[in-house]
């Protein structure tokens, strides 16, 4: 199937991107969820406010998605990055990689997360109790 | 010939917009357009040494010539490491 | 917080599973889901069959999921494993695993599930259009 | 004395019950309880052959001697594997 790469200043929703990857071959779904957490770099934080140069992100992304499926034959996947001020307990990123077996499922997954993490254009702003700050990873 | 620069997340703040239009002689590369935009946004100048560049939405080095028309982004610092 | 542990004939409901994962120090999710698919062996399944020595196998999950806690610092996981019929598509089993950092919650995860396939005593019968057979790993 | 043995999985199909109490003499072992199981019923050998042994919800070898009251049940290969 073609990947579905959503970036979208809307709540993500879990659910839909589970059944946008189903399929009667597939044996194991790996799901990774991005979640504003209430503290970072010994701050308490308020909320993050995230930011993307959004066409680049799409197209990083769709590469990236693209490399997965050729190391790994994940051939079912989904991801979604959320914009905007998100909360704490909100998920910032969802990526969703359905396989016929579930080690490539894992492999594929952590794969595109920590790639994403590290070349794909999307910034955080952390918004705490001391001030407001873009990150630098 | 002009180019266009668009701006995003810590860099968007200092410049205030989202994009603009640059003016710049042909044959100018990355550096030298990033050297335009320091001499004109001085509070630019740390975040642009920490910046990676983007032209029509590929990563490029500092000496990439630019063309008319071009988007040039710079890339400040992912953040998103410890998640 | 106590890990959630179910086994269970009814259809695992993931939504409840994160729910109970959830909380305002946590950054990342990783949740496994394995599916029913509709071939293994060079058969073509039309459903699986899963029996459990179900005390035996809750405390099993527990151990194991105890042990992931040590290694990982994985405080907050939860283990849904469905026994009886279960179709193409259906989950048999969801690993829900939510850390203050990512990398932790791939580690527990797949250790979770897969010490599970291999030590605790959860049995599945594939029907398929030859017949069926008990699965032996 | 008297143990109990549960049956699961292609053990309670080929038993046809879910669970029975044995009489064994004290000082059984748990290989002693399988010898007398695949002489009452001759189509469980090959998967006991194949199986682990649990008493009381713990793996066990099967030179564990049984106590009274004790619940048997021997673990066919798990098929989980592949998925």
């Amino acid at each position: 199937m073609e990947p579905v790469i959503q970036i979208t200043r809307e709540p993500l929703n879990r659910e839909a991107l589970v059944t946008a990857v189903a399929a009667p071959e597939v044996g194991g779904i790996v799901i990774f969820e991005g979640v504003v957490r209430n503290h970072a770099r010994g701050k308490q934080i308020r909320y993050l406010e995230y930011d993307a140069y959004p066409e680049m992100a799409e197209q990083q992304i769709r590469r990236i998605v693209e490399e997965a499926r050729q190391r790994w034959g994940a051939e079912r996947v989904a991801v979604a990055h959320r914009l905007g001020r998100i909360e704490i307990g909100e998920a910032s990123v969802i990526i969703v990689v359905a396989t016929p077996h579930r080690a490539e499922a894992f492999e594929a997954c952590r794969y595109i997360i920590d790639t994403l993490k590290t070349t794909v254009p999307i910034w955080k702003k952390e918004v705490s109790l001391d001030g407001e700050a873009w990150v630098e990873g | 010939m002009k180019i266009r620069v668009r701006y995003f997340a810590g860099l968007r703040e200092i410049v205030g917009q989202d994009a603009e239009t640059l003016t710049v002689p042909e044959g100018t590369d990355v550096a030298g357009a990033r050297a335009l935009l320091v001499a004109r946004y001085s509070r630019l100048q740390p975040i642009l040494e920490r910046s990676l560049c983007a032209v029509n939405r590929e990563y490029v080095p500092a000496d990439r010539v630019l063309q008319e028309d071009d988007e040039l982004v710079f890339i400040p610092p992912l953040g998103g490491g410890a998640a």
